[in-house]
């Protein structure tokens, strides 16, 4: 069981070696904070194809009256 | 008069045994510490339902479906047996819940103070110590526990539900009903249990610790971490990678921005749907054959000193890395190692209000609770490599 | 050339039986009426949808899946063989409807007033009536009918779809699409059905009754009935408790207020899911050979019979009721005690507003109403419990 | 037939009962109406500590300010 | 020691094979497409993740479950195991996906301009083209491809991600995983694919052509379009009624406006979750044995020969329909044939403004584009017709 | 393969001649647009039934300050 207990201690030492690495490799080279983009992703395409049509939809009917 | 007859032979009243009744009756407990008490309550409202479902003799729910030989169903099955043999005999539920969890995981406390990890470590200490004890009370003769059970009760200790459920299907599936109520009850008791333990190894002082405001911490990180973890898991200890690979996948759809819709639906409709039917099936395991024995009450006994110790090894394990470090750490967060997201940080955060009303530990502690989820399931994943 | 024979061969044209060609011009039928007529479409649209897949010759939805001697999949089978099986010929499909309509229930009108749950037994009068009624038809030779499959016939007349599914699933697969159909066609039909005998079976001064408003009923109370009903089920019909015990669990979830996103998922989500597969799955079993014959009319009469016996018996029960009290009910929400939620409830309402224009009954046929689901189930129990 | 909608009715009649006695012993011991309290569970606990999070967070800038 | 060398005997370094290796870095290098280039993100994240748990040597993600005699669960599969077959083995998941798709997608455009469908048409050559080259590479002695392979990669062609996954599931399971990620990878690919061929096979003026504005279309239309084209299959191609039936169904479910809660579930709940296991069960198809060899080489050559003979034909076929009709059309939006909805509809409306900047061709490249999708479906049908 | 791209072609020949038919004959036909309800159908009948209950319940309450 000590080996048990130990195999986690060891796990997780290694997770914070490597998490610090990283965190400290993020900081250095990705220097520019990637902002917080909140992008829709593939599924707000289609959401974003609607307001495409509704604008194209618009323009086309203010041009329409003209 | 012969339709009365059978009437009355299917009724629950000619048919119900004692330990029937007294298993409603615990399953009408659990319902109220749910709804009452506030204790877990989604998780124990579900588990106290399929628990007095599961005993009303006559009804069927745990009936096993007859096939003719043409593949064909006679004579279907009862709605607890699909659930149980579909969600829970598989794992499939509690990975599912992990997932949901992942999702819903914030890593940036953690990552803002990865030594925080050492803490989540030292808590599952409770867990090995509960193996020894179970041990020791089988060759004593008072319990009759196998190496298997013992790890799976141990789990207890880890304070986390969907880890004990998964790892008790895979070693004990015999107490799985009683070690998953043990677990939601301790972690519902969270507020009860520990503060009496923070406060007997800790100072005032040493209490009212004021700590470092955490650095913010990227999206680019958040993105990596889980990657990495999952990395790690697959190099050292692939029997965790089940649960921490669901995890990992969980976060990593929360964090990477690009499937919200995805990440939502893993946080709200299917987790919700998999509770519900995790809880049921869980509560099916509540028969009075299971669950009224000695063993149990070994369980729940087991359970609380394993919870107890977590806690314990937790806060003490902070008073450690304050003597090493220069950088003092308030080793009230020590006892959200337990997991028990996110009841212990609050715990801790309140019993640090109470020493200096100015210390906010809320954050801090934040980050050995998520360890503490992490803990457990490596510790899970060392189990089911011994035993498994 | 070869090509050419095997894809005309293959065609739906060249297979086509005059049963399919019908039976997907049925399906249409349903669908038409569904969004035409907005005949029950949450069910009627997918279950006409499944009746026109599965008619599809060559489509091979129903197709069994082919297993090799390793037991991997060989050849996979149809969509709706694996919806009916897993969901319906299980049983699991309606039984998480059930849960869902518990979720979505407010049993205050019926705690305020519980003599209404008399008004919910009269109304499956006409369940039984319709038993006797297809035995007799057997014997007279115009039919042929089991006596479980008159059983499953007599359920109809209860108004309650999934029900019937479920009853129909365990005693009379055979008959589950015709009888589904039949279900929800007269659910949908109640304002057409019922307004007739409501009025040839009152006089102008008794729909005219003006009744107390409802007291209020408390949260406590709300949360007590389920676990009572179901408590009482356990003791005393144990075969209704698949039914009623989902019931019970979706209307403690609801009620008990700790579990709002449970509840909410089995509201939405998750009744959904089900409902859609529920429907497809139905409709899967409208084959030509299994619809097209003299049974399917016997069901679609015996079907409206023991709707409208079930009308008057609600409506003649409260007349009866009001000889032997002086709180005095208007007979017209009688009616509402064949279920149907909320439609029936709100046809006596709209006739009650015909008799007299300040007379509002809606909230007062909500307690028979919803009695009647409860009455409906438990008339399922005994059946099962009889022939199960 | 008879005895299955006699079953009914007694069931449905030993449901009236158990009802009543219910509702009175409620109204009667439970005087204090408990307030339909929208608790929102362990569910909410997360938005609960993130709403922590955020208070305690603010504080500690508007400190750092100071 | 014996157990630590059990560790270290389950450790990952230990049994980790070059394979393995590489494919968790491919698994790895997806999840970075994915989210860094947003690559199709909903599919290529859950892949990824897929891939990467599938290769972590010792996890048992894919280890199939061992019975006892009395078919108890001896010891449980692994969570991909259950998820792949039942999902996707079954062709569920590819299906169910085609159902949600069907609630997202409105007809009005195709249906304002029924002429586009044959765009939808010709950009489905490269399907067949392709798979004329599998066999050719076969005969050549380059690859080794069946006709059944050779059909399901000529449907990465369609740039159709659900029905790539249904027609392999069927044809060529072994390919799957390669398939999809190919399938899934080109539609990802459209704006940097497609552009450089429509320009090539079309002069600047062409690209100015300014369409008429489509008429609106009433919401009967919509609803009658969805059945039509049911009947339609049911009468001359059967094997295609799975995917076009489930998509005619979820259309018809947004379209008839009486079943808002079911469509709304299709297009979220049940489209998300079907989409995270869909994801992970193809993930699971990565093997290293599967993926790393040259067939996927051959995959992904051919997979683009496909996409772009398909956009060059919808090209071409707009151009040809120009000679024969007064009405003309813009031939960009014949690019939009190869459905990837919506993206290449957006392409086609990109690189239209560049030639016109008041020339927004968005609404009538959706017509082609939701064509392409049917044209997908078609094709799929035939190839299993033949092939099946 | 030609003879596949051929189906193919037939098919949606057939699906274009269809529904321009069906299309001339809505438009001839069913001159009314039928104007789009957003018809809530029977799932929001609980919610219409809540409504209404809400609406008479008020009336009630209003009529018994009189
Ligand atoms: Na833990
Ligand atoms: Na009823
Ligand atoms: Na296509």
């Amino acid at each position: 069981m000590l080996l048990g207990m130990g195999t986690v201690f060891v796990f997780l030492t290694l997770l914070v070696i490597v998490t610090s690495i990283m965190s400290s490799l993020v900081q250095k080279y990705g220097a520019v904070q990637p902002a917080v983009l909140k992008t829709p992703g593939a599924a707000g395409q289609l959401d974003e194809a609607t307001l495409l049509a509704v604008i194209s939809a618009a323009i086309h009917a203010h041009r329409s009256k003209q | 008069m012969e339709s009365l007859l059978q009437l009355f032979r299917d009724s629950g009243l000619y048919q119900l045994e004692a330990g029937q009744f007294v298993m409603i009756l615990v399953g009408l407990l659990l319902v109220f510490l749910a709804i009452r008490k506030k204790f877990e309550p989604l998780l124990l409202l579900p588990i106290g339902m399929g628990a007095i479902l599961v005993n009303i003799p006559g009804a069927g729910f745990l009936a096993q479906p007859v096939y003719d030989a043409a593949g064909h169903i006679e004579s279907p099955g009862g709605i607890l047996y699909y659930i149980y043999e579909a969600g829970i005999a598989t794992g499939m539920f509690p990975l599912v819940i992990f997932m949901g969890v992942g999702a819903l995981t914030d890593f940036g406390p953690l990552l803002a103070n990865p030594r925080t990890l050492f803490l989540g470590a030292a808590a599952q200490f409770g867990i090995f110590t509960t193996v020894i004890g179970a041990i020791l009370l089988t060759q004593m003769g008072m319990m009759d526990f196998t190496l298997a059970d013992a790890a799976a009760i141990g789990i207890i200790g880890g304070a986390d539900g969907p880890t004990a459920i998964f790892v008790s299907s895979r070693l004990a599936p015999d107490l799985l009903g009683a070690i998953a109520v043990a677990a939601y009850s301790y972690m519902a008791l969270v507020p009860l249990i520990q503060p009496p333990i923070m406060k007997a190894l800790t100072t005032v002082e040493e209490r009212k610790i004021r700590m470092e405001q955490l650095r913010p911490v990227s999206q680019r990180e958040k993105i990596i971490f889980p990657l990495s973890l999952l990395v790690l898991v697959a190099l050292f200890l692939p029997t965790a990678a089940p649960l921490l690979g669901m995890f990992c996948f969980g976060n990593l759809m929360k964090e990477s921005g690009v499937v919200e819709r995805l990440s939502d639906t893993a946080q709200n409709a299917l987790i919700n749907i998999t509770t519900i039917f995790l809880g049921l099936g869980v509560g099916s395991k509540l028969s009075s054959d299971a669950f009224l024995n000695v063993e149990t009450l070994g369980i729940l006994v087991l359970g609380i000193v394993a919870f107890g110790i977590g806690t314990a090894s937790g806060v003490l394990m902070a008073k450690l890395m304050n003597r090493f470090s220069s950088m003092q750490i308030n080793p009230l967060i020590g006892a959200a190692g337990v997991s028990a997201v996110p009841m212990a940080a609050r715990v801790a955060n309140k019993v640090g209000l109470e020493a200096n009303s100015q210390n906010f530990l809320l954050m801090h502690a934040m980050g050995p609770n998520v360890a503490g989820v992490i803990g457990s399931a490596v510790a899970a994943g060392v189990m089911i490599s011994y035993l498994g």
